[in-house]
Formats: C-alpha cells, structure tokens, sequence
C-alpha cells in the first residue's frame, strides 16, 4: 500500500470528487474494514464466549484477536488491559463512574482543561452534581494549548485525577502528555487521556505515556461505528467497581450476592460488538501496513500546507497556532457565520464542520460563538488543501469580501 | 439547488444589515432563544399596547446569514400587527419553511410574500432550517410569556 | 418474500449445511441488512447531527427514519420514546442507574423473578450494594413460567418499580405483561420488560403492553451487533436524570452547570452507532414483509414439532413446560453433561447451546447446573428440528444410552 | 476432528464411574474449582504426610464427562507421589493440553501417559479445554493452599 493513491482504498472515494475533511468527527472507513464486516456476517456470524459450538468459538479467536492487535499497537503491558465499549465518551464515562464511585467524596477536585470535549467534561460534571466534587480547568494558553505550567498551576492537595485530551479537536494541539503524567504521578494523582483525535494520527505508546487511562473511538481510526477502546493500567481495572451490569460479566451470581468475572470480562457486560470488534482488527493492519511515522509525516506535511495556504488567504484567521500540531484546523473568516461557510463549501463537495465541535467552553474563553474546522485523514492531499481554498474564495465572493 | 438561491442578495443585504437589532425602550414582554448547533442566539423585546397591537419589535443577538437576515425580516413585516395576526403570519411562515410551496397568509401583501420567500431557499438544508425558524419561534415565546429559553437542538 | 425458502435471505446458510439453533443468543443476518451496512460505508458514510455537509445530513436523515420505523413497529406514541443503546443490557442499566438515582432510598425493593436473565438483575443488583434497596424473586412456577399470582403475592408497599423478562430465554415462556402493567400501575408501580426474547418473535405494541420501559436487543431481532433500543414512556425520559454524558446530549455547556438536550439526544451521548442504526431500519422492514403473523404462525408451528419430537425421545426431559410459549426450549438428558451434548451435535453442524444461559437463578431453583437449549430463528425448518434429534441420537450412541 | 476421538471410551468410562469421588477423611489440604461456562464445580481434597508425600486424594463434584474423567485420571496418577513430582505432572498435563504434542515428565510411566493422551482430544475444542484442566488447576490451589476459588471463567 502505498500513501500517493490512498484514496482509492477508500470506496467512498471512488466516482466521486469529494473533500472530506471532517476526519476529527469521523473518518471514512478502507475496503478491508468493510469486507471483513461483511464476510464476517455473511460467513463467520455467531455470538462470542458463551456457546460451544464452531462458530461460536471461530468467533470468539477472532474477536479476542483483535484485542491483542490493539494491545501490540497501543503497546499495552497486557490484553487484560484492553477494554471494548461504545465509544470514547463510554470509556471515559466508565471511568468517571467507577473512579467517583470508590474515590471520590464532596470538595475532591478533578482537574480538566478548557481544551476538553464535551464528552470529557459531562462525565465529571455529575459527580460535582450527585458527591460534590469540583471541576478545575487548565487554562489554554494564546496558542490554543494548554501547558504544563498551566496544568501545575491548578494541582493542589484536593486534586484527584487529571483528566487531559490528548489532541485538541479545534486547534489541533498535542499535549505533552507523556510530562503530564510524571508531574501528576509525582503528586500521586492518576491522569486520563481523551485519546480521540490522539489514536488515529500519533504513536501510540501507552507504557511511554505512562497514562493510567486512555479512551480511543474507533470509528475515528478508520474503524467502524459503534466502538471504542478503553485502555487502563491492570490495577486500576483490578480495583474499580464494575460499570454496566449483565451476562458475560460475573463470576457467580446468588439470590444474595453477585461475585464479578475476571478482566477483561468484567468491564465488558451484555452481548457486545462482535462484528464491529473482528473489523477493527483490520483498521489497525491498514494503519500498520502504511506504517504510522509514514502517516505522521504525511499529515504533518499536508498540515503545514493547509497553515500556510490559510494564513495567505486575506480574512481566514486561524484559531490557536500551537507548536505542536496534529491533523485539525479551525478558522474563522470575519463576515462570514462559519455555518453559512460550510454550506457554501458544500456545495462544492467540501465537508468541513462548522460549530463549537462540542467544546463550548473553548469557544466562550475566546469570545467566539462558533468557527469552521478542517481535519485530516491518511486519505488527504494537496489538492484537497487547494480546493478548500478556493471554495473559501468562493465565500468571500458571495458575500462580498476582499 | 444553488447556493446563490439560498444566499440571495436580500438576504446577505439583512444579514449584514439587520433592521430593529436594538433593544426596545419600555418593552413588556421579551424571550431569548439559542441554536446550539450553530451559536446562534437572539433576544426578542416586544412592546404589545393594551388592544394588542405589536407597536415596537426589536432584537439583540448574533448568529449566521440566516438567521440574522430572518430575524431582521421577521420583526420588519410583523411590526404594527396585531398579536393574532401576528400569530398568523408565524405559523404560515413555519408551515412555509418546512412544507407548504408557498405563503398563503391574508395578512401579508404581496410584496412583503416575495420578501418573506426569499428565506425559503433554506427548505435544501434541513440543518439551516433551524437557523432560519429561531427568530420566529423566540418571538412566538415572547408573546406567549413562556419562561424557558428556545432551543433548537431538535431534529425536526 | 416467502417463509419457506427463506434460508436463502441469509447468507451463512449458503453452501453450508448448518442447522443454526442458537437463535436467542444472536441471530443471523439477512442479506439486505449486510448490503445496507456495506452501501452505507462505501457510499455515504458521515457522522450524523452534528455537520452541516451534505452527507452529514443524509446520514441524519436515515438514523431518524430508523428511529421512526421503530417506533411505528413497536406502536410506541412518539419517537421520542426511542433510545438506541449498545444493545437490551446497556438499556436497563440506563434505567436501574437513573431510576435509582432519582427515586429509590434504603430498604425499598425492586420485584424480579427467579426467570430473569443476569442483565435484568446485576443492574439492580448495584442498586442493592449503593443504595442498600433490596432485590425480591417472584417464584417460578412448575411449568417454568412466572404467573400473575407469583408476581402480585410479593409485592408490597415497598415495591418501587418491577422488572420481568418477556420471554424466558430458557423454558420460552411467555409471561403476561399486559396483566402485569395493569396489576402494578393499580399500585403505582412502573414496569420494565425485558423484551431481548420478545422483540424477534412477538407482536409488539407499546400502548396496549402499557409498560413504563421495554428493552430490545437488534442483534438477536436479525440487526447488526452493538446496537439495542430503549423504548421509555416519554414522561420518564423527561423525568430521570441522563445517563452517560458527552457529546450531542448537551444544550448549553457553561464552566458552572450544563443544561440537557431535549428527547431523545438527552439519552444519545458520543457519536453512535451510525451505520447499525441506519441498517437496522432493513431488519424492521424485512421482518415486516414476512409479516410477524406470518413469523409467530411459523415459529409456533415448529416449537410444537420440536416439542413434539423431542418428547418422544427416551432420555430427553424438556425443562418447563409452559403454556404460553416462544422460540426456546431446554433439555437434559440424564447421563450426558449439556456441554457434552453441545459438542457432539457441533460436529454434525448443529449449533445449540449449552451451560447456564446467563440465568444462574433459575438454575439453581430447578438444581441443575447447565441445560441444553435449542433456539429458533425464522429460517429454522422442520428439516432441522429433526436434525437436532438425530444428532441427539447419536449422543446417546456415544454415551451408551438407549 | 471427530468427536470419537474426544469421547474416547476410556474417558467415557471414567465419566460414568470416577475413581476417587469421595471426601478423604483427615484431609489437610482442599481447594474448590468452578467452570462457569458449564456449570462444572470439583472441590479436591488432599493428605499429605510430613515428607511431602500425597498419601491420598479425592474429589467431590459435579460436571461433564470431559471434566469428571479428568478430575478421576488425575487423582488416580498423582496419588502416591511426592508433592514436587506432582506440580511437575501438572505443569507437564497443561503444558500439553495447549501446545505441546507429548508429555516429557519422568515421574510418569508410559501407560501413564497414555491414559493421559486420551485428554489430549480436547486441544481441537478451545472451550472445553476449561473442563480438562479444572481439576488440575485446583489441585495446584489445594497444594499452595490458596484461598480463593479457581475459576475458568477467563479466555485462555
Ligand atoms: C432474556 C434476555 N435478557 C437480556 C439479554 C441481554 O441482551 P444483550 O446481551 O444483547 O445486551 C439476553 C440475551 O443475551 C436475554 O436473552
Ligand atoms: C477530543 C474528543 N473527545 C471525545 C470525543 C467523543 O468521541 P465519541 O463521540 O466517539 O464518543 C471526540 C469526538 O467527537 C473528540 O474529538
């Protein structure tokens, strides 16, 4: 496989002259990915772990294989490590849940950062409402980031977990997170990484991370809909409560009492993805065959192009400008609403987003309702870049501007 | 469907330029409404006299083309009604946005109609439709005296 | 479409000569719905809700038609009364944690019954270990089915919601949830059904059921992995708390509060199941062309045969014998382990299942520890029925058994 | 894979009439065992002497014949053995069961190890293997004296 002609890998590129450049929402999904789904169902289909019969077990391998897959990519100490769910929002859920239920009480901090997704917010928000605990935030920094130095600011003896994201999903910015959690395991406080927008375009190193958790959405790494990625230290799993209770969970269950399976069963409750789990192993051998530095530095570069031919472009303003910089880009354009942007651009067949992309409180620290973003996939190129430019020309000429 | 149509030049013309976008001296009723989706928000004042007659109608707020320009419209051909006509010319505008083909209200002239069917260009985005209706149903919350905000993160 | 060739709607019975009796714990998947999953990846896969490009609204479009589609096959009152879940698991873990959250304290008492499976019990099961309520049993009765007497005779002024499976999906019995809902809305009471067994065999309608909650699993109703459906009357959902939080299910996010979506984003947090949800409005259609009349008729016809048949057979003893019955029935065969059986009929392709069923209980009230079961699917023919039991004859040979 | 060679007479035989199903009186060491997956429950009772010598072994419990004819295979090898002898007959059985074609120990003889290839059947049936190696896992708790109950319940 090689990065030049991409595209064509994807089938939703085919006899088509789309721009899609709303990966940071989700990304389109390879041939691969959707072929195993359909094989899958259409040769392989059976419910994992719980029948004896062939299919069942041919399930289950495949469906345990792709655990170890994810382990070897994240480089996780064990499979054990490896919990599926619905998203990234249930796998922080999960945390916020069981961590509030068994350490948490009224007037314990949590510290977040004006960066965060609503999905990394919410989850804590109900413990402030249901045990009385507090919110922090980091504040960002004039380059749309959040530094180190304004993490430490807000830790105190009251902090109890940090709770990071890994890449901003508006600006774009890479965290330091590896230096996040040796200043926070100084203090003895756990980090978790909001891996979202992280997963599909860096390493994945998670014992170099040294992260306590991370939370990945698979259907934003090329995978299908429907599944995420919880990876959390043993102990931390080992420790917590259980989250959703139901079959495929517990160990031995009495009228009286419910003893709980070992990891990774434990967390994993109800019949769970079983098509979309098989799949995703192949979302992880497509990024792997491409090799994930080749990946890198092909974003990067497209990256630096889409800075530079923005910043050309008379009315874009870009939003933050941080050093370190991943595959999103948000812009505003003054006199044009970016939701007016997006429509025009659409009519060109340029899919970008327009919104406070669920980080309301980014938008109110910089005073601005709402911005235009392009985010990046392996799938991308420069000519992509040039047509979003010149659908931005064509905005400005409808409305007038120079 | 063209963008030009949706982004006519009445239309780019109000946006940029909204009529009434002040705040009412003395008003007596007033709702604010908000579209998550897009940051847009608006704040409507009313000042209704004793026979309900809408004597002054104005808003504050900042939003999309569409939305501006519809709120600015809006409260230019509503303003000097009465409150049932008023009432009238909303769900007909509603009922126009979503699925009627044309206005049919009697309490419109026909010059205030082509003004009104420039906004019906949005019909093609069902997700600017929201954009385009805020104004119309914070002002519908306003005359009503409801208490909570109008949201527009609703699919429909 | 035509029930008696229709094996050939299912892909997994070409060229195979698999006898799938497995049904309850998933069931297979017809051609139309993988075909839409692929379409729906390879041509117009988008995020929904939350861009303005055109794909994005199409894919809107067609997760609300879903949700429609649903709610007119289930005759619920509004659409807003339809929650997609990960799967039936997920939706009562979504009830017991806001249900218990807002309105139950110590020493009130949930009713179950002896019948449910682990998913309608380890929920309320926590509720036990946080909130000190506790978890009452209706009795079975001998026919492996739990009557209105048994559920009526423990309820008390304590009871504060009650929760029945609508089939057992061990003895199939069909319990009386129209008679329940009366019964317990005369006291006040609200009901949860879970409907896992229900929902593929059953006519479904929510107003005549008059239950509170109804949860639904796709994967077993011929639908994609990972998705299930909460169906809730609407005053509930306006009244519990949400449940996970993240993106898509807020209104207004500030540093010191947020403020909830309205129904039914409210209960709908991260980026969902798209591609699932968009395909399984084809189950619901395919269902509804064979006609469920149609599918209750055919099942009912081949339950009978297969109740018929195996009584006959020396050794087996059916476990329960309920009146109202749907499309499961367990056995044992004194001499043989289920799970001896389980791999001997695997090897003649016949795929049933052995073990608890996820319903320790029920088990244990009956002092077996495991059972066999078969389950049926609608392309389960007579020719299987006998399948089945040839294959048990030849367990018996093994085993030296007359 | 043909299910005669799972069902091996000699595993249907110990299935039917296991050796050793009995509680040893005066036992000092004893560990509980459960597959739930199948509902199998072993609860393994040990004499050891003073010189680490297993002077007898029986089992109570119930389970499929994969299961039971293991548990009563097992007891009837080890019993007389010495306690590090057995824990290399275990490791050796466990070995086998997942990837090793033969068995290498020297504490068995060679019709020992036999009878003990008559278990190998279950390496073509990854979820019975639980039930092949319950009651060896158990025997390794009963003689470390863990507290906590083997359970199967894991993917391995
Ligand atoms: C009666 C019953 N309830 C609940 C469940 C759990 O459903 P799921 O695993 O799809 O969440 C099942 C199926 O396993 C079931 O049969
Ligand atoms: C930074 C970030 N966090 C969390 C999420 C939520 O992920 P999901 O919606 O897949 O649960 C997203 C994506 O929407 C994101 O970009």
């Amino acid at each position: 496989m090689n990065l030049s002609n991409i595209k064509k890998e994807f089938p939703i590129f085919n006899n088509s002259s789309l721009v899609y450049l709303d990966s940071a929402n989700s990304s389109q999904k390879p041939q691969s990915v959707i072929n195993r789904i359909n094989d899958f169902y259409s040769n392989e289909f059976s419910n994992v772990g719980r029948s004896v019969h062939a299919l069942s077990i041919a399930a289950t391998n495949n469906y345990e294989n792709t655990r170890v897959s994810v382990q070897k990519y994240i480089n996780a100490k064990s499979k054990d490590e490896i919990i599926f769910t619905k998203g990234a929002t249930e796998a922080i859920n999960l945390v916020a849940n069981t961590f509030g239920q068994k350490y948490l009480k009224e007037n314990d901090e949590i510290l977040i950062t004006e960066l965060e997704h609503h999905s990394n917010y919410v989850p804590w928000h109900y413990l402030r409402q249901i045990k009385g605990i507090k919110v922090e935030f980091a504040e960002i920094d004039q380059h749309g980031s959040v530094s180190i130095e304004n993490i430490e600011k807000k830790i105190n003896s009251k902090t109890k977990i940090i709770a990071v994201t890994h890449v901003s999903n508006v600006t774009g910015a890479i965290l330091p997170i590896k230096e996040i959690s040796q200043l926070a395991h100084s203090k003895n406080i756990p980090v978790l990484v909001d891996g979202c927008q992280g997963a599909p375009h860096l390493k994945l190193d998670m014992q170099d991370f040294d992260c306590d958790f991370y939370a990945i959405s698979c259907h934003k790494m090329y995978g299908p809909t429907g599944l995420g990625i919880l990876y959390a230290k043993k102990k931390w799993l080992e420790e917590l409560p259980p989250y959703q209770g139901g079959g495929g969970m517990i160990k031995e269950v009495k009228k009286n009492n419910i003893t709980y399976a070992d990891l990774p069963n434990k967390y994993e409750a109800g019949t769970m993805q079983t098509a979309q789990i098989v799949a995703f192993k192949e979302s992880i051998k497509f990024i792997e065959n491409l090799g994930i530095e080749n990946v890198m530095n092909h974003e990067k570069k497209l990256m630096d192009y889409a800075v530079e031919v923005l910043r050309k472009n008379n009315s874009v303003k870009l939003i933050g400008n941080p050093k370190e910089k991943s595959a999103a880009i948000s812009f505003t354009i003054e006199g044009i609403h970016p939701h007016d942007i997006a429509t025009i651009l659409d009519e060109d067949n340029v899919a970008i987003r327009a919104g406070h992309h669920c980080c309301q409180i980014f938008h109110e620290t910089l005073g601005i309702p709402a911005t235009a973003r392009a985010s990046l996939g392996i799938y991308n190129t420069k000519e992509d870049i040039d047509r979003l430019n010149s659908s931005i020309n064509k905005c400005k000429k409808i409305f007038n501007l120079k | 469907m063209n963008t030009k149509e949706l982004y006519q030049e009445i239309i780019l013309e109000h946006g940029k330029n909204p009529r009434n976008l002040r705040k009412t001296e003395n008003f007596n009723k007033d709702a604010k409404g908000h579209n998550p989706l897009c940051g847009d928000i608006v704040h409507i004042y009313l000042k209704l006299n004793e026979k309900k007659k809408l004597e002054d109608i104005s808003f504050e707020g900042s939003g999309c083309a569409i939305s501006m320009a519809s709120a600015s419209i809006m409260t230019d051909l509503v303003k000097g009604k009465e409150e049932n006509e008023v009432k009238e010319i909303i769900n007909d505008f509603l009922g126009m946005i979503k699925i009627n083909p044309e206005l049919k209200s009697k309490n419109l002239k026909d010059d205030e109609k082509t003004k009104l069917m420039c906004l019906s260009g949005v019909k093609q985005y069902p997700m600017r439709v929201k954009c385009a209706t805020l104004s119309w149903h914070t002002l519908i919350s306003a005359i009503d005296n409801k208490k909570e905000e109008i949201n527009t993160e609703k699919f429909d």
